[in-house]
């Protein structure tokens, strides 16, 4: 029952969220002193991140290692992981260019050699590796537990990129949202809309995941039809 | 484990003594990479040795994913594949010895392109020695990393044809590690921490490869 | 209990079905030939049995070991000899022998008189990029004969044997049935040795069609 | 000879995009060199896109190098080879064939290195625009004669393998022309001297092929 | 004037001889089965008529053309079928035949006729990789069929081919030797057909040991 009711709702919620984070961020809020409307992108820009590194590759990792472990290994964690790195490539994606977008008025450049933004590129690169390397296997188990280890290592790496680059001199925003000890640097309404973008950005995430989690099942049955002709097919061989 | 690991290690050293591909072909390539690199950033660059670490482990990335590759084909054909999975080896024994045996080969070209950078690219003497440590550590990271994005990426169509997509971003952080403590120790500076970066990443990679080269074999 | 147990085994690559539903069984030490025209899947059903594919769907057991489940221990427990060289190119063919036998704990001075009943003893330290297309197999079946699998699969193995080298294999299999072993070969012409009466299975499209002992 | 060219060109091509490799290999490969070279010059010379042509024409050389290798690996096994040379085809066609399939593959892959120099080094992209006719030019001749020295090399063991080395000459004029006249677009100057040198080099590359390439097969 | 005339003819490759001092004279239109122990050389003789090896001492005149002189020339007159694959991996069954069919400036059309008469029509778009053994052979032979060479040279060309491909060579070799082509097969099993009645050469340690009609 509670099931049901939160798959009928996961859409209609996260849109609702979605609109009241425009809203708020385009007219609720008001504009920055330093960087007036540019700020808005705070609205958007952390929570597509917050997506795209840590929710999104973080599923794919969990269900990654769920598939190596014998106890829980099933198709269904292979298609999660999948279809969690594929929509975390968007994400990183929108991150770039939300980034870059904000980027370009703020630090005058598109691009700098910036310890996230860097990880964050080559965050993205790691999940194009992954995606070809489900297009190269074509034998199921095989691709399935070496897409599996790829996820992993990608989970490994994570940290250890953050901190190569974080050691570089960093000009990106430093933490102003999730300081240690809560005190936050951004403050009244402001925040609040900061928070309902994570929250509506996270559902979003979660909705995208089901809808791309559908589509593969569906592609799998049509697979299964078109195996039962091969088959009869390869079966007529026989035959003279 | 050790047992299987020094088995396979000797095994793949004597296939590289014998084809001379590290000789006659992966050498010389790092070299012209090294010389020709020196020439691409033109006299204002080539000029300073600040260079010299980054265009260093620019070139050893590249002879790696020559090598790792190598490491890979010289497992052979299919049926040769076939019929060694036969044999039942340790798969942790397996990754040990092949990630061994790379790294190895690294450290030999890593020495002479040391040599080289200091010749051609004037890095200074005393700063590239006591770099060595650190060059050790992360050439060895890059070999353990190495073997298993070769085995991830073998088999499936063409040779290898994934490893640099897939590998590539796990390396850049050793490459920047690696190229940072090699400066550090050039123009002095915080030395440690990027070591630290290098030895982190080779435990991990060692731990990992341990635990589920099995599982990229066994299929 | 039979050695080999296949329940409509299906085995897919790449969409298309190498094997496409097939039902096997066999019992323990005893000869059977799988025939069949070209591409019926003989080498892809050997393939199975030796766990180098994976069964897509249906059931199988195979020297005891579920298809479904480790293969790396079935791998063990197989000999495979198949149309390629199944040894280490750049090195020399007693190399090649040293190293399965240190792999597989055996002494090594069982090289040497494996490749004398092969009759390899004087290409011993050629490298086997040179031998010659018969002399591959042999070291191939010298490989073999140090390991003493339960379980023996054999692609085509008279193919590049001369005369004497397929009347050696024909013993050798007698000897190796004698001792307890199962033998799977594939063949388009029949065993010559009279002495072995071997089951003959024959493939078309991934499909045993017809079955005689 | 301009049939074969175009059937051998045609082939090539055709295998690189059934295997992929350009595309998960050879760009990815590129475009994270040119990411860690920037890396790996440190932020000191990132910065500024002074550094940006040398880098190009340092990552264009080693992708090269790749797609070289790999041009000879696709001519296949030696039951391939005996087969195709019974086939008697021109050898000045197969040359120009497999030269023209090389440098498209370096044209593609250099458009998007530009692209990406531009992003990531800060390389003016007007500069950049007015510096391509003489990129597409330097790429040409560094597949002629990359072919050239492919042919040389494949020849597996033995001294044909030292050409890695005998090859650095070849190459690094090549380099240095393109370098120097992508600075020129980029901060004006004499660009054509550099642009002739190149022309020059293609021109010369080819000729010696069409002439010498049997020579080099036969054995 | 003979086919292939070899006088003494010695190959050495990395210091050993594959072929001590070979004396042979064929006739044109004839056939010709080489046969021998394994490693006596018949590979080696077949590449050294196909000018894919340099004769070391000795002389020799095959097709026409000097084995001291244009090999890039002999090579344009003989077909050869190997061991190993004649082709592009990469490429499909008929994308291979295409290319050999442009190179040689045939009609394209012919591949289709070709591709059915081998029994290849239902792999045509197959990457030739996943063609089985024998598949592989007979594309092997397709190519052939698309060159029509004065001198075909045959590396056991029965391996791995089942009853039907056996039968179809035979025949087809028939064909071949009828329109006034030399056929030089090395083979460890005598061919089928009787209707071929060819000379049979017995190579031993490089050297021609016996030669019956
Ligand atoms: C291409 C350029 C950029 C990329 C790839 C990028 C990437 C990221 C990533 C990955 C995060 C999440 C980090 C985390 O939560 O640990 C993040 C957070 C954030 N980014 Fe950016 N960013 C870019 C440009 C910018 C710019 C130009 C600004 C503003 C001047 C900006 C402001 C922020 C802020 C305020 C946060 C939240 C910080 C926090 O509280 O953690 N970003 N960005
Ligand atoms: N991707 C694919 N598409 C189409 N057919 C394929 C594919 N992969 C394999 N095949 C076919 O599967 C079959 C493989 O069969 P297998 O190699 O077991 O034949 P075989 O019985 O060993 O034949 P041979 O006697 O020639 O050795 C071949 O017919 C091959 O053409
Ligand atoms: N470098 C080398 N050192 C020693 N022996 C060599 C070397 N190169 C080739 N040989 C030998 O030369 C012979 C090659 O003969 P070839 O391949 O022609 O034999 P074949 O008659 O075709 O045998 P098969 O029937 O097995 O095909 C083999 O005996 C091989 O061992
Ligand atoms: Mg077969
Ligand atoms: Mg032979």
């Amino acid at each position: 029952m509670m099931k049901l009711l939160s798959q009928r709702l996961l859409g209609p919620v996260t849109l609702v969220l979605l609109a009241l984070t425009f809203w708020f961020g385009l007219w609720v809020t008001p504009p920055d002193k330093i960087q007036g409307n540019l700020a808005r992108l705070l609205y958007v820009h952390p929570a597509i991140a917050w997506v795209a590194l840590y929710l999104s590759f973080g599923t794919a990792t969990i269900a990654s290692a769920l598939y190596l472990w014998k106890r829980s290994r099933s198709v269904v964690m292979d298609r999660v992981a999948h279809c969690a790195v594929e929509v975390s490539l968007v994400f990183i994606v929108l991150t770039l260019i939300t980034g870059s977008l904000w980027g370009r008025p703020t630090w005058g450049v598109w691009w700098a050699w910036d310890a996230r933004l860097t990880s964050t590129a080559i965050l993205g690169v790691f999940a194009v590796g992954y995606l070809a390397l489900r297009r190269a296997n074509d034998d199921f188990e095989q691709r399935a537990r070496r897409s599996a280890v790829v996820a992993i290592l990608a989970a490994i790496n994570v940290p250890i990129i953050h901190f190569s680059v974080q050691w570089w001199k960093t000009l990106h925003q430093g933490a102003s949202v999730f300081t240690p000890g809560g005190n936050f640097k951004v403050h009244g309404v402001m925040l609040t809309t900061l928070f309902i973008s994570l929250a509506a950005f996270t559902l979003l995430f979660f909705w995208l995941l089901r809808a791309r989690y559908r589509v593969e099942v569906l592609r799998e049955e049509r697979q299964q039809v078109s195996l039962d002709e091969a088959l009869a097919q390869r079966r007529r061989e026989g035959v003279h | 484990m050790i047992r299987t690991a020094l088995l396979v290690c000797a095994k793949d050293l004597r296939i590289e003594r014998r084809s001379r591909v590290l000789l006659w072909q992966v050498l010389p390539f790092g070299v012209m990479a090294l010389v020709l690199s020196g020439l691409a950033l033109g006299p204002t660059h080539a000029g300073h040795s600040s260079a010299g670490p980054g265009l260093f482990y620019l070139v050893m990335l590249l002879v790696a994913l020559l090598m790792i590759n190598r490491s890979q084909v010289i497992e052979g054909t299919p049926g040769t594949k076939a019929s060694v999975a036969t044999l039942g080896l340790d798969p942790a024994g397996v990754f040990l010895g092949k990630a061994l045996a790379l790294a190895v080969e690294l450290w030999l070209t890593g020495l002479v392109l040391l040599g080289g950078s200091v010749l051609v690219l004037h890095t200074a003497l005393v700063g590239t020695l006591s770099a060595l440590p650190s060059v050790v550590v992360t050439l060895a990271a890059l070999a353990a990393a190495g073997t298993l994005y070769g085995a991830l990426s073998g088999g499936g169509q063409g040779p290898a044809t994934l490893l640099p997509v897939l590998s590539l971003p796990a390396f850049s952080p050793l490459l920047i590690a690696g190229e940072r403590s090699f400066s550090a120790a050039l123009h002095g500076g915080g030395l440690w921490r990027w070591w630290l970066i290098s030895l982190v990443a080779l435990v991990a990679y060692l731990g990992v490869g341990i635990l589920l080269y099995g599982v990229l074999e066994e299929s | 209990s039979p050695e080999v147990t296949l329940r409509d085994a299906v085995v897919l690559v790449g969409g298309f079905p190498l094997l496409s539903g097939v039902n096997l069984e066999l019992a323990p030490s005893s000869i059977t030939v799988v025939t069949g025209a070209n591409g019926a899947g003989k080498t892809s059903l050997l393939r199975l049995l030796a766990g180098l594919v994976t069964l897509t769907s249906g059931e199988g057991v195979v020297a005891g070991v579920d298809l479904k489940g480790d293969l790396r221990e079935l791998r063990r427990r197989v000999g495979w000899l198949g149309h390629e060289g199944s040894f280490y190119d750049d090195l020399s063919a007693s190399e090649n022998l040293v190293f399965a036998a240190k792999a597989l704990e055996r002494p090594t001075s069982d090289v040497a008189n494996v490749l004398e009943r092969v009759g390899l003893a004087s290409r011993a330290t050629t490298s086997t990029k040179q031998l010659s297309a018969g002399q591959r197999r042999r070291l191939g079946l010298a490989w073999l004969l140090l390991r003493r699998p339960a379980l023996w699969l054999l692609d085509e193995p008279y193919a590049s044997l001369d005369d004497e080298g397929r009347t050696f294999f024909d013993q050798l299999i007698g000897d190796v049935v004698a001792g307890g072993a199962t033998v799977v070969v594939s063949a388009h012409d029949p065993l010559r040795s009279s002495a072995l009466a071997p089951r003959t299975v024959t493939l078309a499209g991934g499909l045993v069609v017809t079955d005689r002992s």
